[in-house]
């Protein structure tokens, strides 16, 4: 874990990580990495199937998740272990949501905008709206909105006693809002249970870092809120893990933590965006071979935790059950025009 | 029954509703120690602690972002904007988010929050402590807005208001807060929120009002009564749900309308009273639609001269009415 | 003449009037390289430069409250805010400070600030890239609302907004950027900004609206023309300031009134609309006031079946016409 | 200057600054104090004469600068020496405001809502508006509003390519608004020629600073916006001074600094406020002896540049400006109700 830097370092005696870069993490076996691995191809698979059917009209937007892969599934395993977490994601973590989940259909029907999409039945961007069931609340895709939110939750759980810690994600993007300083600076205020995750991958659709900040690390603000800031390699499944977890330990017992993963935007901002218009086509080459996806699989080939057959199957399983969902999904049908009038108040 | 100002009937519904159900809680500036700018929640930091009673920092945009937040967990937050002027940075998580967040969660997530408003003019606050704004959120499906006039209703209404599990927004009129002052029943009681009340029946002129205006409203037609004007006085008390039918219902009766608000006229909350009567009672219309209201200036400026001349108030009600009368 | 979309028409006036005047800028999310993310601004840094097409970080409210600051100092910036429902955070800016920095200041400052702002629904944008914004900004005074519906009034009107020195909010419905399209003069021309624009003539019925429905109207009225109706059709084009007299000029004349906004009904700019009517013509109206607006919900939803049912269109209007000629 | 301490270090040649307490500061001379000191005796006279006047019902509201002077005016006049400078200030500075030079009877119009206040004509709370003869805007008491504004200004000036250095003051209180780090951030993207002053006293009405942040200084901050910040003794006239010189030189050369005064608000919040209900007895007390007027007076007292008699007579002349203002503006008219309607756009 040769990327991680501390600024304002986290207080806790968490041993091990840091240090045992040859065996894995604490908390997770072999069986653990073979299984998310699996999840994580069909996020993938999904993902880009998701961009082929905008492409054909069935799908009228799409933001990816391709390079935020390991960030958001690597943490949410981190939650899932942890087991009393409650998260806020944000619009580009189909891979968490789906992990966290979601059948493929559900997925897609959510993508499509059909009945029985489970975040919102239809009345929302994919995706957005919430997933109680999952432990996922993201009201809406309004940039910075979440931030506050899920520090007023955290806060909410801190009065009723109970243990939950709060996972917020956000983009670099969305660092610039007023609303993430007030979050984090309540939270630095109340010693909340929450964790700040931002996934950086340098870019606000077409805006690049140095017009975003003239800081190379978002975490260094967390100082300015009296709690740790942290940046991880984003691409790197068990960094992501191994720090997540420590920070989940750290805000439940001593208060916030701002975690960034460094990741890269593969594809375009959204379906609706063309990135030729403003990234250099060279740096577009090199960011795409920087998949970590790619890097998860071939990492557990070495350490001889998959064979090379194995991972073709599994992308062979993912293609089947996104195939699946996608007819599904396609055969459902839309939401009945008269639930426009439902749940404008709480029945 | 006892004689309370509408600041007293406020902190009293408070206090009760805290006492009530442990999910309910105060945050804002200056809400602890202080007991609010305006002393609303005087006490109640000693009585509930500061963990029911927070004093936030001064960020209004998260003050109502975490108070949503709080609300998904299960409690039952009431954020404080210290004056209806400081509102603008909490539109995107009180109306982009709050108002929405049961409707595109397909009724998943409820937002039982309450968000205290004092608001309007007449006290010396100047272009920044005087404002009227509930013409937006009179606009946003997915809110409640309840704006009420007197002790009695401020108590019953901000309870019901709290116990409700949609997002409220509760207009204080600054102004009411000691000046106004009535009967309050000992025992506890709740008024249902979405009910107009006819605080002076009539059947000459209808006259739609609330919050301080109410007042004024009924000096005037007490004033105009001597001169055989039977003004009936309905008092809205909360704007959405709005009670159409007792509004239309009187408009029926009398044929005529007159609507009076402190907020500037051009898209405001009366525009829209006129609107359903001209379409919805349009063949009981005897004269044309009269509107009472705050100039189209930005809100009232601080020198009394300029104040006064800003506010609606008895004299120009009266006017109104005896021209309408005259029709 | 040349046929252009709404949006060319719009990058034409960004680009005529930053070659005019080098004090005015641009500046937004995306609007740099990218072009903005409807290409409004497309090319505008090749031939003006970083300097005065500046891609900002992610933060609506001091994407305003730094061109207004920028204005003070003498330049006349037109910040753009990606998508109208993204304006939320700006209102404090917008509505508390830039509407008020001449009045509070007794007219030593002045704001020549245009603030573009796509909006509108019919495109799948779902809750939150659909909504409707215009009825807060009409109800404050000091701001002024264009809402042009054609390129050649877009352009003209962007341009003498750009010249004009209060601040000004400018919709640009999304719908329309590519799909109306018209002709356009070669020479350069500006419109002058509080007229409402009588799109097609009729006798029997006034058509009131603004934006997208423009079409729809046109449509609505052409289709039942056939059946013996003749409405006329009142494109507003600004909102403020109102053309109040070409509006109750169109209604003495005909008598019967519809308002048509995509907007949803309850407190929207229609409302103020049928009340100035059923306040200053009420002697010439021959039948209810009637509107047809999006119902109240929270913007319309994502389903192409969900927004279908809360988009008004040709056949909804239509009916309204036919309606208000049986009565 | 013990009290000084850096974050992010300014990076300037200037030498001098925290070397030479025992001889002026560069810029000023003797006189320069002795006519600052009258000014400062004179903003504090009328301060006192105010909030007398809101007892007699004559001023509907006041904000006191008591404890603020020594930052206000002390920045101020490193600013008129500048020469180049534009100032948003908030509504805590009287001092400042008066100082820049309206006169007393002004001043004490505006206070009493009456024709004439030169920020509003008596729209707006007292000197609230715009005062461009002294290159002074504060458009309304919104707290946090100034300080994107002020950005944007600084923004403009730098296209402009002139010279100009923006300062911005704010309260610890505006410190948390959304705006303010939306605000700095830019300046840090963009190195504008600003800089953020903060008079911390330590409470934003009631709320005391531990409810408003988890860090010791809001100039803690900058490090997370690339630029310097500095924590000065706001009670401290010299200090104020030479760093408040020191910071526009580097913002007009180098980009933004945050500089922070520790002040102390000797008066409750403003004549609204009973600020018993709130701070102990004893730290009122003590805060009260904590008065940066009394200490600039005794400083000119001991480095023999003013006797005390002179110090009395510089108080009489004072009372006597104040007495002179108060009957005039006693005496004035309310602003024209005509005048209603003037101004909602510009002629
Ligand atoms: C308040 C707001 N402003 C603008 C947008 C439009 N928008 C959507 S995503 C985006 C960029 C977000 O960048 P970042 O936070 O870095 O996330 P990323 O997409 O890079 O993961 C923008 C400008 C929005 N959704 N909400
Ligand atoms: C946006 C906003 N919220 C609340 C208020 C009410 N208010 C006025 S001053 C103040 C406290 C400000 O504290 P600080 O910034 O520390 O300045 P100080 O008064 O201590 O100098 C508050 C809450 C306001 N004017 N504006
Ligand atoms: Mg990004
Ligand atoms: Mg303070």
């Amino acid at each position: 874990m040769a990327y991680r830097k501390e600024s304002n370092p986290i207080s806790s005696g968490d041993a091990g990580v840091g240090e045992v870069a040859a065996s894995l993490p604490e908390g997770l076996t072999e069986q653990d990495l073979v299984e998310i691995y699996a999840k994580t191809v069909l996020a993938r698979t999904m993902d880009e199937r998701i961009w082929a059917l905008n492409r054909q009209g069935k799908v009228p937007i799409a933001a990816s998740s391709q390079g935020h892969e390991a960030a958001e599934i690597g943490s949410l395993l981190a939650a899932q272990k942890d087991g009393r977490t409650f998260l806020f994601p944000y619009y580009r973590d189909l891979a968490l949501k789906m992990t966290a989940g979601l059948t493929a259909t559900q997925v897609m029907l959510s993508f499509m905008g059909k009945d029985g999409d489970p975040y919102s039945n239809g009345r929302q961007f994919p995706l957005q709206g919430a997933d109680l069931p999952r432990n996922i609340i993201q009201i809406s895709n309004v940039v910075g909105a979440g931030l506050t939110q899920s520090t007023g939750y955290a806060f909410a759980c801190k009065m009723l006693g109970d243990d939950t810690v709060v996972l917020c994600y956000f983009g670099d993007g969305a660092s610039s809002q007023g609303e993430a300083h007030e979050a984090m600076n309540f939270a630095g205020v109340h010693r909340l249970p929450i964790v700040f995750i931002c996934e950086n991958n340098h870019y606000a659709i077409s805006v690049p870092q140095r017009l975003q900040m003239a800081v190379e690390d978002v975490a260094s603000r967390a100082a300015g809120y009296g709690f740790p800031g942290i940046v991880v390699d984003g691409l790197d499944f068990l960094e992501v893990y191994a720090t997540t977890r420590e920070a989940i330990g750290h805000a439940r017992t001593q208060g916030p933590v701002l975690l960034e993963m460094k990741c890269e935007r593969l594809m375009p901002h959204t379906t609706d965006d063309d990135d030729r218009r403003y990234r250099p086509p060279e740096e577009i080459a090199e960011v795409r071979g920087r998949d970590p996806v790619a890097r998860l699989g071939e990492y557990l080939i070495d350490q001889g935790f998959l064979t090379p057959d194995r991972v073709e199957q599994i992308k062979a399983d993912a293609l089947h059950e996104v195939d699946a969902a996608t007819d599904a999904a396609e055969a459902a049908n839309p939401p009945d025009v008269r639930t426009l009038f439902d749940a404008v108040y709480p029945s | 029954m006892t004689e309370r100002s509408v600041i007293e009937a406020i902190r009293d519904a408070l206090r009760e509703e805290m006492s009530r159900d442990p999910s309910v809680f105060v945050m804002g500036e200056d809400v602890g120690r202080r007991g609010g700018v305006f002393l609303a929640t005087q006490g109640l930091i000693d009585d509930f602690g500061e963990d029911r009673v927070i004093d936030t920092p001064l960020a209004e945009a998260s003050i109502v972002g975490m108070a949503l937040g709080s609300a998904f967990r299960g409690m039952r937050p009431i954020p404080e904007v210290q004056f209806s002027d400081f509102i603008w940075p909490t539109i995107n998580q009180l109306v982009g988010e709050a108002a929405r967040a049961c409707y595109g969660s397909n009724g998943a997530l409820q937002v039982p929050m309450v968000v205290r408003v004092p608001y309007g003019g007449g006290i010396r606050g100047g272009l920044f402590h005087s404002q009227n704004v509930e013409s937006l959120f009179f606009h946003t499906p997915g809110l409640k807005v309840i704006v009420p006039g007197t002790p009695y209703d401020a108590k019953g209404l901000l309870k019901s208001a709290i116990r409700d599990n949609s997002p409220v927004v509760f207009l204080e009129h600054k102004k009411t807060y000691r000046l106004v002052r009535g009967e309050v029943p000992d025992d506890p009681y709740i008024l249902s929120l979405g009910q107009a009340d006819i605080k002076r029946q009539g059947g000459g002129i209808t006259v739609v009002t609330y919050g301080l205006m109410l007042h004024y409203c009924l000096e005037a037609a007490a004033l105009v009564a001597g001169e055989g004007i039977d003004a009936e006085v309905v008092d809205l008390r909360s704007l959405c749900p709005l009670d159409k039918e007792t509004v239309l219902g009187s408009v029926r009766k009398t044929g005529k309308l007159v609507i009076v608000h402190e907020d500037n006229i051009t898209g405001g909350v009366g525009a829209e009273i006129a609107a359903l009567a001209a379409d919805e009672v349009f063949e009981y219309l005897d004269a044309p639609i009269a509107r009472v209201c705050g100039p189209d200036v930005p809100t009232m400026p601080f020198a009394q001269s300029l104040e006064d001349a800003y506010m609606p108030n008895t004299e120009k009600i009266a006017d109104a009415l005896r021209k309408q009368a005259a029709y």
